[in-house]
């Protein structure tokens, strides 16, 4: 079987919903006739026509305002986001409209609003960010971060048939570098649920996105060492998987927990409070947060490679925990 | 004039709506105007209201003249001055001031107030705060009756504030491009809270804006009842028929501050004056007699019943529970 | 002397800048004429004329938008927000413009966005939000959160003249209901210092905003039981004082996380990250979070209240810490 | 032509500009031809640009003929495809290159990319990637000019795909309301990515939008560098005599897809051969050649006048050195 690219398998579960239930269709910036300008739209105007493939104005917070409409319609609208940094401009829409109608007044939303986010391309400020917690902040709003294939493929078919909000955040530099097997059967990937990546007794590392490749790197490099990392891929920030989270400490004792967002209110602090309140008995040293400064994205490679969380960083602060 | 917009002026209505048509327009008139002055000016002062209230004196004609035609799965999206249209669109009253007073039983459950209601089973979307916001909300809407080669149409209201909001803007112009079922109805009540129209506006009439995206506007004497009736009919019928959006921009006055602890002290009291003597329910009260729709007594009678139906649905509402406390944490998601 | 209430004190604080400064001058609905919804700008109009007390459109993003382009002219402005949920709609303007000029191309932005937040009113899902974990999380903003009417004039005179975009968020549950002497000089409260509002020795609750006062009643009741809270009011909360933090919980060894915002990405994970990374060796329990649950704030009483954080919370953890 | 606006078509120029003026147009339109040439063409293709590259080929006489008057204290808020109003302003070559080429000396230090420079000590705003926001930013820079009593203007560039966004909206508005001094240039090129203006708006011209918020609005022929200079001679004119806000649409297209990486496949290419013919630069060749202004020697000697002075600064950016990784850290705050 050929291998499927992270941005074919976004592309083939889209497809494959928007054939199976004619409820769903995409709409935003150039998914039309461009197919998207990372092309995950590619060829969906040819097949399903122009008004399941809706090319918009420059319209982030009408983008999402219109999917809302037609989702409280029994719609399923997946719109895209050029740049998740754009996702800004529809940050009201998203929070206040889309989030609040189910617990205001019982009426779903079953809208999909997803992105590329993440760095690693030289795309500088407003290319390369990583909006997911803006929405985990956010009651009633679901976020999903995938780093596989298998998880792009599966986690957009749930967003989709999920009948509330999801933000579906895809990492771009993933888009083309990543790539495997897919089985040929229609298979979801549950919202919620962490998936272990590495097992691992000496320290566990939670992550997800782009940085599970890193924590994969950085566990290759420790076991010649004899440090033994346990790897876990949250996969959905929210809701997330809790439990998976306190057995993994509660295993290895000791938790790195690496993103690459920004330091301050980033998602290892959400983490560092349930360890911290829910297996405080089992933590055999600190909880040590491996992130992102607190900068915007910087342009620049040096500075961009600074800026991101890298290799030599977990090694480090393995060995420093592992030896505490 | 300053634009060449298609239909700029509507004119008074050649045909009137059927008999039935317009005694259900003053009732709903009239039992907006009534429900409302009990929530402001008895409940309210009372202390059984929970939070702000904000009524929409002097403006019945709007919701009640472009709602009143409707189809069953059309959709609305109301306002905070639109009253009318949840009634219309067949909201208890009793679900109406449980809402208000925050009760188990009103139309949020007691977890939204005032007229932050909505009821997909009624065709009534739920606005947020967020003036504007419900804008794109109704494209969508449109949206998808247009794809789905449906024959139904949305009404989003909004005020004349609200038109400054991007939202608004993003909103209309994809409803125009996307040429949807939509009819767009701005009370322009001249005011958004203390800041007159001048200073949200270089232009003089919102319907100024219709040209700027391509969509015909039209301006009404919103306290006319009919003529908000006979526009709003042409621009559903329009919609309807897969000819797009149309911005009907209703001439109003807000009758009240701009919440029930505002004394509305900025506006020059001559405009209270002159927009009493234009008052929508009076003017179509005198149009139903001279027109032997209605007399006196028959007046007097709706006024008897209204009051009747709104005593009993208090009497249900004050009543009814408030939520227990850990439905709190209820229904945020599905 | 009188007592100064936390509404009026702000009006002073901008007041006696104003005076101070031409440069300052404040934008925002209904700021005019009317004084703004809660009459934080009561007489402003008339004192220092139109231009200087700018009556807007109903458009948040533009409100600020405008304030920077005024700033990055050397100007100071003050742009209310009518309610701080409305913020929303200014989101992307302040994180991405406002947030990042600096950063990229040496440009500061001194301007402030105040508005009323928070609980406690009835006031519903858009009348009563605590949006400042939005901001907490994007590098380039400051955040204040004053709880006191000291505070409150000191840190919006700071603010003012601070050189960069500082978020202001007023706890409106506390304007008329707070009320001190206030000295008479031209004092400011450094933005970044937490302030001891309680000495004690057995738990240190970390909280800010109107949740000082909740953790101050339950210091008195839980005094009874001879259970000695210290209690830290941050104040800011970005940059927040880091050095406070760790201190308070060195002295205590325990610790309650506790405010007002929902629970999933408030500013309490951040805490418990710096504490479990920074203190760990001084914790003698879990660290405990006391927070709005992960819902957006209802309306009906009964409700609102399940939602805020109570006396009675604080009391019952603490005593649970206490018996750890 | 739709509308009534005042002063829709640009009359051709009355008064030409001075000698000099007319020669600094050519210059640094070509300037900026050959220096994104060699971005695009040159260095972009030999892996020297870090990052993305949009180009403003076809697009000259907008930014260089708008911005060619202005005084050094007025301010400009280019977007994408103004790299003219850059060099008119004194950003020079090497700190471009540098910055395309994500050195330290860059107009950003390595922090931010390509055309997202600015200067203020140069009146150089740098923009943001969201699209319109530049403008309500450009409202309040006018605002502090008018509340000041200065008679500075600004000038705000974007596309007409930015003309969607909300803050397009709220941001003209708010400069027509306060009636502040800033120009409104619209590159209408056409499209917005692969997006065609009849998909992003249900009118014909941008210039329709204008009404809409009370100011003029007028349209140009942005590949004739004198009608651009002619229409923003009069608009800066307007807003220092204190008459606020102008709106010019410059009719042109974008010679290149919307990136390097884009071959704009979607665009007929008779569309290329249309406009080529009217390329701004050859155009207004021409028109010196003819009144004797240059002659083809001259034109010659200032290309190659040109090549050098961009030669000479890519050898020292090239050799410039990138960032200290640490930088990274620096200036988030004062
Ligand atoms: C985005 C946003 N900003 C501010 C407010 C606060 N606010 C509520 S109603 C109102 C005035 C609205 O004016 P208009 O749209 O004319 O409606 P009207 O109340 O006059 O019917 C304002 C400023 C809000 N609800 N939403
Ligand atoms: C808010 C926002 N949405 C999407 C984009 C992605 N984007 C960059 S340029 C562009 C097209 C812009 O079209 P236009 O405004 O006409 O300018 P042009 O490139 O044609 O000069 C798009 C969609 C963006 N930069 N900002
Ligand atoms: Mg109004
Ligand atoms: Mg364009």
């Amino acid at each position: 079987m050929p291998l499927t690219t992270y941005v074919e398998a976004i592309r083939q579960g889209i497809w494959e919903e928007m054939e199976k239930d004619e409820r769903v269709f995409v709409l935003g910036e150039d998914v039309g006739i461009y197919g998207g300008a990372f092309k995950v739209t590619a060829g969906m105007l040819e097949r399903f026509g122009e008004w399941r493939v809706i090319d918009t104005p420059i319209s982030e917070s009408g983008i999402v305002g219109t999917a809302i409409g037609a989702a409280l319609m029994g719609m399923r609208p997946v719109a895209e986001m050029q740049f998740a940094d754009f996702i800004s401009c529809a940050f009201d829409q998203i929070t206040n409209f889309a989030a609040k109608c189910r617990y205001r007044w019982g009426a779903g939303v079953p809208i999909v609003v997803r992105g590329p986010s993440g760095g690693g391309v030289h795309g500088g400020p407003f290319h390369s960010q990583n909006p997911e917690m803006y929405f985990v902040h956010t009651p009633g709003l679901k976020v999903v971060c995938p780093a596989t294939a298998y998880d792009a493929k599966g986690l957009i078919k749930a967003a989709i048939r999920d009948p509330d909000p999801v933000i579906y955040f895809e990492h771009k530099f993933l888009y083309r570098r990543v790539k495997e097997e897919l089985p040929s059967d229609d298979f979801v990937v549950p919202i919620g649920k962490a998936a272990i990546r590495r097992n691992g007794t000496d320290i566990t590392v939670i992550t997800y996105g782009a940085m599970i490749y890193i924590a994969l790197e950085a566990a290759k490099e420790l076991e010649k060492e004899g440090i033994d990392l346990h790897v876990l891929d949250l996969r959905s920030l929210l809701p997330f998987d809790n439990e998976a989270v306190l057995e993994s400490v509660k295993k290895t004792n000791k938790v790195i927990l690496l993103h690459e967002d920004t330091q301050i209110g980033g998602f290892a602090g959400e983490l560092a409070a349930v360890i911290s309140e829910q297996a405080f008995e089992y933590l055999d040293g600190p909880i040590r947060r491996i992130t992102a400064p607190n900068t915007p994205v910087p342009y620049s490679p040096p500075l961009e490679e600074f800026f991101l969380p890298k290799v030599s960083d977990v090694v480090r602060v393995a060995r420093e925990l592992y030896a505490y | 004039m300053k634009s060449n917009t298609l239909t700029r002026d509507a004119a008074s209505p050649v045909i009137l709506p059927p008999e039935k048509t317009l005694l259900d327009m003053l009732y709903y008139m009239k039992l907006t105007r009534e429900l409302e002055f009990r929530i402001e000016r008895k409940l309210y002062r009372q202390g059984k209201i929970v939070g702000g209230v904000y009524v929409g004196r002097g403006q019945e004609a709007i919701a009640v003249g472009s709602c009143v035609d409707l189809r069953r799965d059309d959709v609305v999206c109301p306002s905070h001055r639109d009253m009318g249209a949840y009634l219309i669109r067949g909201m208890s009253l009793r679900t109406i001031l449980a809402q208000y007073m925050a009760r188990k039983t009103g139309a949020t459950r007691g977890k939204d107030g005032n007229m932050h209601m909505g009821d997909l089973s009624k065709g009534l979307i739920a606005f947020v705060s967020m003036l504007g916001d419900n804008v794109p909300v109704a494209t969508g809407i449109a949206l998808s009756f247009k794809t789905r080669g449906q024959d139904r149409v949305t009404l989003c209201f909004f005020g004349d504030g609200a038109t400054s909001r991007g939202d608004w803007h993003e909103g209309i112009n994809m409803a125009s491009v996307f040429k949807v079922p939509v009819v767009f109805i701005c009370n322009n009540n001249q005011y958004a809270y203390s800041t007159p129209l001048e200073r949200q506006m270089a232009v003089e009439n919102i319907a100024d804006r219709a040209e700027a995206y391509g969509l015909p506007g039209e301006i009404v004497d919103g306290n006319d009842i009919l003529a908000v009736w006979d526009a709003a009919t042409r621009a559903i019928q329009r919609a309807r028929a897969g000819g797009g959006p149309t911005l009907i921009e209703c001439k109003t006055f807000r009758m009240t501050g701009h919440s029930a602890h505002d004394d509305a002290g900025y506006v020059p009291p001559e405009l209270f004056e002159f927009w009493e003597e234009r008052d929508p329910i009076s003017r179509f009260e005198r149009f139903l007699m001279d027109r032997g729709f209605i007399d006196k007594s028959g007046i007097d009678e709706l006024q008897r019943r209204i009051n009747h139906e709104i005593d009993e649905a208090i009497q249900i509402a004050e009543k009814d529970p408030f939520p227990e406390p850990e439905d709190c944490l209820k229904d945020v998601y599905y």
